[in-house]
């Protein structure tokens, strides 16, 4: 299994590690039984995320997805950071080893599951803006 | 990175200087079929016959039991597969084996039960230990074949291996050992410790990869894996790898000229090993410790993720493995460590130091150095760690 | 004796210097395991994944449809007995394949027609030459696989496998072909030849021996011959033996890097020999003079035995063989060459050279000058020779 | 297949090769579809013989048993020749490969044969004496 020096970066040099004690949104994807948890604190403010910060309990890939995640949205408006897919995490790590796309789609989650967070801290019925936040398929076929 | 610390040996090792100046000869020089009848083709015939019988030696065995293959897959491929369907046309259809087998053992008898076979796989303990008791009490009247490996590959538990040999033969069964961790560990004798089959490979011990061994005792047969030509006395075809051949007789001799020595100089090191990472909060050993491998460490420490650990360990220049270097790339984790009544969180933890003669007390002190640094950061990024440290609270 | 002359490339090849050098550094310096983690078993991984590539290019077909094996016998066992269990399980119990077949294809397919299978062997002509209509006439509705080879190893007969492949495709019928001998020698590209499995193996190309390739096009599924880890996407377990494949990689592209010139020069060599040995009276070639692969030479010699012809080249330092490396040591004279309906005696008569780019003229020259002398010296000590001579009067 | 130092010097350097054009006894045993022939010529002068010439169409075992038998039986009383057994011609060559003791079993007939064609030419029933020569079993395995 070959990771790309992105990913390698990413994992070496994880961004935005940590938590944000007074946090907008917070959302936790994953379980241990699968060996991947993560977990996304989020600042809004006006509709852009203005700090994130995360944790993460998994592999190489895990956490490289997690970071570059953090990279993605930060400072971006909600409706771009809605459109961001697992492709896009993996395009922008250089690719991904086929057994580990499943982290990528983690990474998307996460962050929805903290954007969802948001909306209903705000009152908000979260779904019909992020939409249903599946469970990993990669977990299923455990 | 520049110092790399070879801590993975269980999962193969480096070819030996010894073992590859044995195996030049035969690339370009002696390189003759050894079915040929002219002086190249002798001698590679002679080399042959003579690894055969330094094998034979090293086993307690006779030289017309030693049977090469490809590696320890293929041995216990054959060796399996070859019982079931020479027993299973009797109507022995039953293979008795342990949870916690190589996949070269499990997916065999897998692959048997989906035609017509049927498979007990007897638990370990705790420990990684498996009760001959179990073994007995798995027997049927129409078992064909019990197959328990000699010492783990994970956690280096080391098994009764006699005692459930007698208990087989007191039964009428068959019994295969898959002994491939296991050589040059602790002294085999096949004929002492009543053995009816035993798979061995050679890069476990220094020799190359793509060599395997499988002993079967005089009037032991099994029906051919790999169908030809008349190499092994017609029982696996294949023109004979003649330079792996010799390079795996000379491991084996190295693997076993002074077990006594090499198990005091290793197993120090595994226990400063064992003792060092024992000492970081919510970290266990696998396995037993006393019926061990020397050279194997296997400990899981909560809240990380093995193969972030091992990342950062490569970036430190340690070579290392989490479960079975064959597994890796799965996703599911060990089914060693989940034999153990581990749980998944647990087991997806662990780190396997496997390590050598050829490793160093200073290099320990550099493992037990890195390793703390390794975890105190994985945990610091882990949502598991925060909250096992919560509910500690 | 000092000088060497190796003329049976055949039996097994001398592991070139290329081959040699591309190996070396997998042995004690990236000798990690192709599954780990680490720099030194990705490195290795990197080495699989390139040679895997490489391997495909020449032949080719998609990495993903190269697997590595332990050499051309355990290729053939595994397409056939594979693809035997597969469809058998699905009613097709029947397997088309020539009477001249190498042994790891004839007992896959004996031990086949033990189990419940059946197997048509179609006849070769006097030639040594496959009729694809015989083929045709062959299938049945429950065929499931025709395997025929590429070109033949004792007579170096080059088969019409493009026809062969069209006709069974027709029939809906799977193609396997033996092509350990005809790699290097024939333009091979498995998609434009629509072959569905293909069998190679190293030493006959300066390869080490125990590393072979079975090709498999994607889409056809055969249950494992030898399970365990996941190598090879989970289709045949074992440690992969990287020096090895590497080797095979190197040497598989020098094997077709120029094939036409390498065929001008060799058969050269090769129609030299045949018409100096067939001035000796009472010799006959065996095999297709025109479909014949470049360096291979098989002639019968009336009146003397095949055995003691190599024992007198060999002491005048000619390797060669006598029908296949692979049955010398068996007393019956050669299948292949009783399968072209040669009578017994004329069989264990024959002598096979097989000569590469690495023979010289002046080589050839000195196998000319000596054969003659032997057959000379051994006819006179023949009592069939005699009689040969008085029913000649 | 390994042949002795033995076997090798007396293939290459085979002894007594050729015919006695007036032989007193001619034996030949084996047959060209197993792949070896052997025919022997003897001499017999008071129950001793006296002269011995082989010639033998086979491999290198059968040359050098044929060769080392006429050795073994030149110059010697027909009663102690006839006590040559297959093992005896083995050991004299310091040990055949188990694929090539049939070729013993063969230069063992042949001088039964030469010495039951003597007897019979003497208008002597041989069997009583030589015994029966049986066909080489590992023809029979053919
Ligand atoms: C045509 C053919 N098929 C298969 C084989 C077997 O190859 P290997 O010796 O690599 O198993 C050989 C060589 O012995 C061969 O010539
Ligand atoms: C216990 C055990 N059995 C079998 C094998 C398989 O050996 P090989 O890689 O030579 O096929 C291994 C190593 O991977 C092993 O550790």
């Amino acid at each position: 299994m070959l990771y790309s020096e992105k990913v390698m970066d990413h994992f070496s040099n994880p961004r935005n590690v940590g938590e944000i004690p007074d946090a907008d949104g917070v959302g936790e994807v994953g379980n241990a039984k699968c060996g991947d948890i993560m977990k996304m604190y989020i600042k809004v403010k006006d509709n852009v995320i203005t700090d994130v910060k995360f944790k993460t309990f998994g592999c190489g890939a895990a956490v490289a997805t997690s970071s570059i995640a953090t990279e993605m949205i930060l400072g971006k408006p909600i409706d771009e950071v809605l459109k961001i897919t697992n492709k896009a995490v993996v395009e922008a790590l250089d690719g991904l080893p086929a057994v580990k796309i499943h982290c990528s789609v983690l990474a998307e989650q996460a962050i929805k599951a903290a954007l969802a967070d948001y909306y209903k801290r705000q009152g908000i019925d979260p779904e019909p803006i992020v939409g249903k936040i599946g469970d990993c398929e990669a977990c299923g076929l455990h | 990175m520049n110092r790399v610390i070879y801590a993975d040996n269980a999962a193969t090792t480096r070819v030996s200087k010894r073992v590859l100046d044995a195996m030049m000869p035969y690339f370009a020089e002696n390189y003759g079929n050894a079915s040929s009848i002219y002086s190249i083709g002798r001698n590679a015939k002679k080399a042959l016959e003579d690894a055969r019988e330094r094998i034979a030696k090293v086993l307690g065995a006779e030289p017309s039991e030693i049977y090469f293959t490809s590696g320890g897959s293929e041995s216990d491929n054959w060796a399996i597969r070859g019982t079931a369907e020479r027993l299973g046309a009797k109507g022995k259809k039953h293979i008795v084996t342990s949870a916690f087998e190589h996949h070269a053992v499990l997916h065999v008898c897998e692959y048997l039960e989906k035609n017509g076979y049927e498979v007990t796989y007897v638990p370990v303990n705790a420990n990684g230990i498996i009760n001959p008791e179990d073994v007995r009490k798995a027997i049927r009247p129409d078992t064909a074949l019990v197959t328990i490996m000699y010492a783990n590959n994970e956690i280096g538990t080391i098994q009764p291996i006699g005692e459930i040999a007698k208990i087989c033969h007191e039964a009428g069964v068959l019994f295969h050992t898959d002994a491939v961790q296991a050589i040059g560990n602790v002294p085999i004798n096949v004929k002492e410790q009543d053995i009816d089959m035993l798979s061995l490979s050679g890069h476990k011990i220094h020799a190359q990869k793509g060599i395997g061994v499988l002993y079967v005792k005089k009037g032991i047969l099994i029906p051919n894996l790999i169908f030809g030509g008349g190499q092994e006395r017609g029982k696996r075809a294949g023109t004979e790898n003649i330079p792996a051949i010799v390079g795996l007789a000379e491991a084996m001799e190295a693997a076993v000229e002074n077990i006594p020595a090499k198990v005091e100089k290793v197993s120090k090191m595994r226990d400063r090993l064992i003792d060092g990472i024992l000492k970081i909060p919510r970290t266990r050993l696998n396995g037993d410790r006393e019926k061990r491998l020397c050279g194997n460490v296997n400990v899981s420490i909560e809240g990380i993720e093995g193969e972030s650990l091992l990342l950062m360990l490569d970036m430190k220049g340690i070579c290392a493995s989490s479960g079975s270097a064959c597994t890796s790339g799965s996703l599911d984790p060990s089914h060693v460590l989940l034999a153990l009544g581990l749980k998944h969180e647990v087991a997806h933890g662990s780190l396997r130091l496997s390590i050598s003669e050829e490793n160093t007390d200073e290099e320990i002190d550099y493992i037990l150095e890195v390793i703390p640094q390794i975890v105190e950061k994985l945990r610091a990024m882990s949502p598991l760690w925060e909250k096992i440290v919560k509910e500690e609270k």
